[in-house]
């Protein structure tokens, strides 16, 4: 907070200087940047991708899918919205009701304040945080007591196993996911999330020895795993298919929000999707290359570029990335079928678990073998015999 | 330097350990280790003796701490009262060292490679290789060492390898008495040379050699008496006392010529060459403590010149080859410590190493012989000379050194020591029977060493069979041989000739007077201080009689046992009690066995064992028992009552007690604990903050 | 000093850590739960935290603080790890957690 | 710092202390939990405040990541499953809590600030950059260099408690 770069927050205070606005000091841009990133960008993107989801099954399983508000159907998430924000405010006679209302807002909030820290450009970042990947994970973790008390206070025992399912699955694959997250900080020395992205950059002028070294997924071979694993390890956070086990409709009704209807359901479906996008976001900059465009440099393009342009083109790249990703998720969960319990956590703690520290190992003797050179700074290497990378 | 000289003590001694513990298993049991470990220390001493050469002059002492010592109650007016002494251990490396180590590393080098050849196939060979490195090492050591204190275990040293040696044959019951009887021997002499290095801490606190030389040169220790006898005289005789046991000296020689019961190559390397030599090199050491003490000297020559006359006479009629060789070897030593008593500094320690080369190859080549006819009875040698032709060349050469030939080494040491020894008895007179002793000792050298060779190399084989199987040694025996004869030659110290007038024109080889002249001007010895033209006259003269009586004893040596002209029977005959006499070595064994030992050690020792028995068993100890017996049964019931009923019981129960009060506070319940724990750490907060 | 610069001054950490050790102590004394009783350790523990983090702030502005802050944390877990297992041992046993039922040792 | 600032800092330190206040006296041993996380992350911010970045994520990893959820699993485990009202009653030694707790807020605020008199302060300008800058290397490089010892006991430590609560807590055969 008080030592971080809020980048947005500061141009906005540059900007503002000579005008009417200048007296606002820069806590209250840095505050109105993160109120403007989770309104325009988190939570319309937990609307936008209930529609898309819907659309994607409804084409997976050869349907139409939304198509009566608006044109195909796009502002069925609006019409969801106001359905949700009208029904009637229902808590369990049972039910712990403090609880019952705190729960959701904890995995939205915990879900949202992750945004902060993802680079959407070069430039554009609500607060690049010298802690950033370590921050992500950390506000992550109040969705697991969001889930739990939910699940608790609604007095219902489908829900209580759901949400002791989910808790327990989440604590188990933060492990991983840390681990997996680990070669990314080995080889850039640095959690800072914008500093990570600017190391993936590859610019083909160059010579090999002093290049940025292209994306982290294919730094190395234990990258290329690590990348799985943290994809694999990021659905089982968010609960989503195939560890969708917390809301297995089968055997659980509707598992930790069985109870939960109108807006505090909207809460809890809003802080899922705002998670798995947090997800594949941090998986895009810390392995995809965020915002980099491959192999180009659009400062040293051919033609000078306006700044306005890099920007834009940079939040397309990373949303692409991002959104690519968004779909293999929910690709998945029309193709592979629901793991058992034991399965879940005989995959993690016996699985990902020691495969994720074995990369930490190789990526740690890789960086210390190859100086921090990826493999295809190597292998170039060696076909130019150590010189340019013409 | 002095470094490198750790290195030639450290080689035997690793030797050694390597000899004694895996010294069997080794391929030729081991001999190659000590033999190369003497050849290292050869290497390493003589770049010193060259360096000593090409200078003229090698000092360095080189010392370490090695502990401190409480004061002690110090004679008057010396140096140490009753403060802490620092004990140094250190390394004195001068000119004489120098020398002392290249003769003492090539002898023993020498000796080595003899004696694979000459003990080759006798049982527990790695044993005397590991004896002998052993023995290398304590030489050595004494050598370079420049604390006293070290120089004695050194000695003791050398005296224990003398034992183990001289008993090698542990089956020859005259094997272990003679290494016995040498062992004790000394031990009289080393008690008094211990007691002599006491006196020297008590009058300088020191015992190191190159602070002895500085103290003794300010002038410290003159005056000093303790308990009423000049300080520094009593030093001197207790270190002579050294000399005299460890150097076979008159009254206490009866060691040395049993000690030919060892390998010949013992007997060269340590009863000829070195070992004995190192009391008269004690004698060199201290020189200038016996310089100051003025009696000393001329008791010392008196020793010497008795010693060299009486061991020459036994020598005469000896027929045991290596007992001959034996008895010259006390008689030569005698010559030594003439020459160190009447002031001949530089030729004395000369004698030391003329001595040194033509006796270990005198003793070699007897061992050669011996080796070849398996027998040391001279009657039954003879005309070996065309048999072994190295061998008799060899000896012949270390004979003429012996018999004081001019060319050949001995000459020269012998003869200046003579001269000086002149020279001394006609500044005192009161003494000027110890020259002629010394002359007529030279005689009757020249004549028996020339009755050796006679008696073994020439005329007849009076036993066919013995001299049909001898023959000629192979080369590993005959090299050091020829080694150390080629060091017989008089060219080697001083000149062709060794005769100073005529060799100062012809060839000026002078690098030992000019080595000794350094080393005596450092060290502060004086040495011989007569009247130039005193001293001319005395040294013409005593070459003038030295090699008249020389040649007149090869003369006659040759008259009889060569060509037979006087009949040696008819002497023996005719002088029957002189020749018993002589012959029972002028019953100083009886004397010491059958009067000293037996008449006035063995009742005193019978009277310490019942002393021991009657006072110090039944009194002293069964005593103590009866008292402790009465005591314990008293200790026994206080502990009882006492102990075991009011303090251990009584203690357990006030525990029991305590604990039955402290039990009621523990309810099981954690909080109240933590109330008092809570409690406790509010009175401390307060404490503090108040 | 107005109150939001005692909340910045070490003053104000120092309350701040009092009063939570003050709170865990009570917690840990009137609870007759035992998990009660961890969560007052845990408050205990977070005050001590906050003591090393504040001191290494302002007045040694170095890391050693923070350091000891930080290896209070992990024990914390440790500890936390620990305790539940133990309590769930004791449920296992006694069906209960209350905290004077564990008193098998008494006297 | 602009007032807007400290006064976040406030508002986390009144967080703190009031959740600490739930977590002392609700009788509701649930609610005492949560209230416990929300002291946490209130920690976290002061944490921030003081410049401990690192640590104050460490915090939140750690204790809502962690204990909080270990803790209400194990509420959930050992109360009745439904019996929602988890009632506390007081135990007898609300008396001495109470007197220890009024007797000892002062004397610890007092107490320490008077060290913290003693202890010369740091100079505001060494200060404020210190809490300015990022600390993960520092303590990365403490944990490898001058702090290795703790560190390795740390670790050995951590594996013992895994350890040893697994085996507490398997069931039995």
């Amino acid at each position: 907070m008080a030592n971080n770069s809020a980048l947005f927050a500061q141009t906005l205070t540059d900007w503002t200087q000579g005008t009417f606005l200048a007296p606002v000091p820069l806590w209250v841009w840095a505050m109105v940047s993160a109120l403007v990133v989770i309104y325009l960008l988190a939570l319309p993107f937990g609307g936008i991708a209930t529609y898309i989801e819907r659309k994607i099954a409804a084409d997976m399983q050869d349907r139409i899918g939304p198509n009566r508000v608006g044109p195909l159907g796009l502002f069925q998430f609006a019409a969801d919205a106001v359905k949700m924000l009208s029904k009637e405010d229902y808590v369990p006679p049972a039910g712990d009701k403090f609880l019952f209302n705190i729960a959701p807002v904890l995995v939205v909030v915990g879900s949202c304040a992750g945004f902060v820290a993802l680079p959407l450009g070069q430039y554009l970042v609500a607060g690049d945080v010298n802690i950033g990947v370590f921050y992500i994970l950390a506000v992550t973790t109040l969705i697991a007591p969001g889930i739990l008390l939910g699940s608790w206070a609604s007095e219902n025992k489908w829900s209580l196993l759901g949400g002791l399912r989910s808790a327990a699955q989440i604590v188990s694959y933060e492990i991983p996911v840390a681990l997996s997250i680990l070669p990314v900080i080995l080889i850039s020395g640095s959690l800072q999330v914008g500093e990570i992205v600017k190391q993936q950059g590859w610019n083909p002028d160059l010579p090999i020895a002093a290049n940025a070294h292209f994306w982290n997924v294919v730094h190395n071979p234990f990258t290329v795993f690590a990348f799985f694993i943290l994809f694999v390890g990021g659905l089982a956070e968010t609960n989503r298919i195939p560890f969708d086990l917390p809301e297995a409709e089968s055997e659980l009704v509707s598992g930790f929000n069985t109870e939960f209807s109108g807006m505090r359901f909207g809460l809890y479906a809003l802080g899922e999707f705002v998670d798995v996008f947090v997800m594949c976001a941090m998986l895009a900059a810390l392995y995809l290359g965020g915002w980099q465009l491959p192999f180009l440099e659009l400062d040293k393009f051919w033609i000078t570029l306006p700044s306005g342009l890099i920007a834009l083109i940079h939040v397309g790249v990373f949303l692409v990335k991002t959104l690519l990703l968004v779909f293999v998720v929910m690709w998945l969960r029309w193709t592979l079928p629901r793991l058992r319990v034991d399965q879940l956590m005989g995959l993690c703690w016996k699985g990902m678990v020691p495969l994720a520290l074995f990369n930490v190992l190789g990526t740690a003797i890789w960086v210390w073998a190859f100086k921090g050179q990826s493999m295809i700074q190597v292998a170039m290497g060696l076909f130019s015999g150590g010189g340019s990378s013409h | 330097m002095a470094q490198s000289c750790l290195w030639i003590v450290a080689l035997p001694l690793t030797a050694f350990v390597i000899q004694a513990l895996v010294g069997k298993k080794l391929p030729r049991h081991g001999d190659w280790v000590s033999v190369l470990a003497i050849l290292g220390s050869f290497a390493f001493a003589a770049p010193i003796f060259l360096e000593m050469i090409r200078s003229g002059h090698v000092s360095e002492v080189l010392q370490y701490k090695w502990m401190t010592m409480p004061g002690v109650e110090a004679a008057a007016n010396s140096p140490v009262l009753n403060k802490a002494v620092t004990l140094t251990v250190g390394i004195l490396v001068n000119n004489l060292t120098a020398i002392m180590l290249f003769m003492v590393t090539l002898c023993a080098s020498l000796i080595h490679i003899f004696s694979t050849g000459y003990m080759h196939g006798e049982s527990r060979y790695h044993l005397f290789f590991a004896y002998i490195s052993l023995f290398s090492a304590g030489m050595l050591g004494l050598v370079i060492s420049d604390n006293l204190l070290t120089l004695f275990m050194c000695w003791e040293v050398m005296g224990l390898c003398s034992y183990l040696l001289i008993g090698f044959y542990y089956q020859k019951v005259s094997a272990n008495h003679a290494s016995l009887k040498a062992f004790m021997t000394t031990r009289v002499g080393d008690c008094l040379f211990f007691l002599g290095i006491c006196g020297l801490y008590v009058v300088f606190g020191t015992s190191s050699l190159s602070e002895i030389y500085k103290a003794l040169q300010a002038g410290t220790g003159t005056g000093v008496t303790i308990v009423g006898v000049p300080a520094l005289a009593f030093i001197g005789f207790m270190l002579m006392m050294g000399t005299v046991g460890k150097s076979a000296q008159f009254p206490l020689q009866v060691w040395l010529p049993d000690a030919m019961e060892g390998p010949t190559p013992v007997s060269a390397l340590i009863h000829a060459a070195t070992m004995v030599a190192a009391g008269v090199f004690l004698l060199v050491r201290t020189y200038p403590i016996l310089e100051k003490a003025e009696i000393v000297l001329p008791v010392i020559g008196t020793i010497g010149a008795l010693t060299a006359f009486l061991a020459a006479c036994i020598a005469l009629v000896q027929v045991d080859i290596k007992k001959v060789l034996a008895y010259s070897t006390i008689s030569q030593l005698g010559f030594m410590v003439l020459g160190m008593g009447v002031g001949s500094f530089a030729p004395g320690f000369m004698h030391v190493i003329t001595h040194a080369c033509f006796k270990a190859c005198l003793f070699l080549a007897s061992g050669s012989v011996i080796h070849a006819v398996h027998t040391q009875d001279m009657r039954e040698m003879g005309g070996l000379r065309s048999k072994m032709p190295i061998t008799f060349l060899t000896m012949f050469i270390a004979t003429l050194a012996i018999a004081g030939v001019p060319g050949f080494s001995g000459f020269v040491s012998k003869d200046r020591i003579l001269g000086d020894a002149l020279a001394y008895g006609m500044t005192h007179p009161g003494w000027m029977w110890i020259p002629i002793l010394g002359f007529i000792t030279a005689g009757i050298t020249a004549f028996y060493m020339f009755r050796l060779i006679f008696m073994t190399f020439f005329g007849h084989a009076r036993d066919e069979h013995k001299h049909h199987h001898a023959h000629e040694s192979p080369f590993t025996m005959t090299f050091p041989l020829m080694v150390l004869a080629g060091l017989s030659l008089a060219v080697v110290f001083a000149g062709p000739t060794g005769i100073h007038s005529i060799d100062a024109k012809l060839l000026p080889v002078h690098w030992f007077d000019h080595a000794l002249d350094t080393v005596k001007a450092e060290m502060g010895v004086h040495g011989l201080h007569v009247e130039e033209a005193l001293e001319h006259r005395a040294h013409g003269l005593a070459l003038m009689v030295s090699l008249t009586v020389a040649g007149l004893g090869i003369f006659l040596s040759a008259l009889t046992y060569l060509k037979k002209v006087i009949s040696a029977e008819a002497f023996e005959k005719s002088l029957k009690p002189v020749h018993t006499l002589l012959w029972n070595k002028y019953y100083f064994d009886e004397l010491y066995i059958k009067v000293i030992i037996q008449k006035l050690l063995l009742p005193f020792t019978v009277l310490l064992a019942k002393f021991d028995d009657k006072v110090v068993d039944r009194t002293g100890v069964d005593g103590w028992a009866t008292l402790t017996l009465f005591l314990k049964s008293i200790v026994g019931k206080f502990d009882d009552l006492v102990v075991d009923r009011m303090m251990v019981d009584g203690s357990g129960n006030v525990v029991s007690a305590g604990g039955w009060v402290l039990r009621q506070l523990q309810t099981g319940k954690v909080q109240q604990y933590l109330v008092f724990t809570f409690i406790v750490l509010g009175f401390f907060i307060f404490y503090f903050v108040r | 000093m107005n109150l939001l610069d005692f909340a910045n001054s070490i003053e104000g950490y120092l309350l701040v850590s009092s009063i939570l050790f003050v709170l865990g102590v009570f917690a840990v004394l009137t609870r007759k739960n035992a998990i009660g009783i961890l969560l007052g350790i845990e408050l205990i523990l977070n005050a001590a935290g906050i003591n090393f983090v504040a001191f290494s702030k302002f007045h040694s502005a170095a890391m050693d603080g923070q350091m000891v802050a930080l290896f209070i944390i992990l024990i914390a877990a440790a500890e936390a790890a620990v305790a539940l297992a133990i309590i769930l041992r004791f449920y296992r046993l006694k069906q209960t957690i209350d905290a004077d039922e564990a008193s098998l040792l008494r006297n | 710092m602009s007032n807007g600032i400290k006064l976040i800092l406030l508002l986390a330190e009144i967080l703190t202390v009031g959740s600490a206040l739930v977590v002392a006296v609700n009788p509701n041993i649930l609610y005492s939990a949560v209230f416990l996380l929300f002291s946490f992350l209130g920690v976290a911010v002061m944490f921030l405040f003081a410049g401990a970045d690192f640590l104050a994520a460490t915090q939140v990893v750690v204790y809502v990541g962690g204990v909080t959820i270990l803790i209400l699993f194990a509420i959930m485990l050992t109360q009745w499953m439904y019996r929602l009202k988890l009632r506390d009653v007081g135990s007898k030694f609300i008396v001495p809590a109470v007197v220890l707790a009024l007797g000892l807020v002062p004397m610890l605020h007092r107490g320490l600030t008077d060290l913290a008199r003693m202890v010369k302060a740091a100079p505001p300008e060494k200060m404020s950059e210190f809490a300015a800058s990022p600390k993960t290397m520092e303590i990365g490089k403490a944990l490898l260099g001058s702090h290795v010892l703790p560190f390795e006991a740390i670790t050995i430590l951590l594996l013992g408690a895994l350890v040893g609560a697994v085996w507490l807590a398997r069931p039995k055969s």
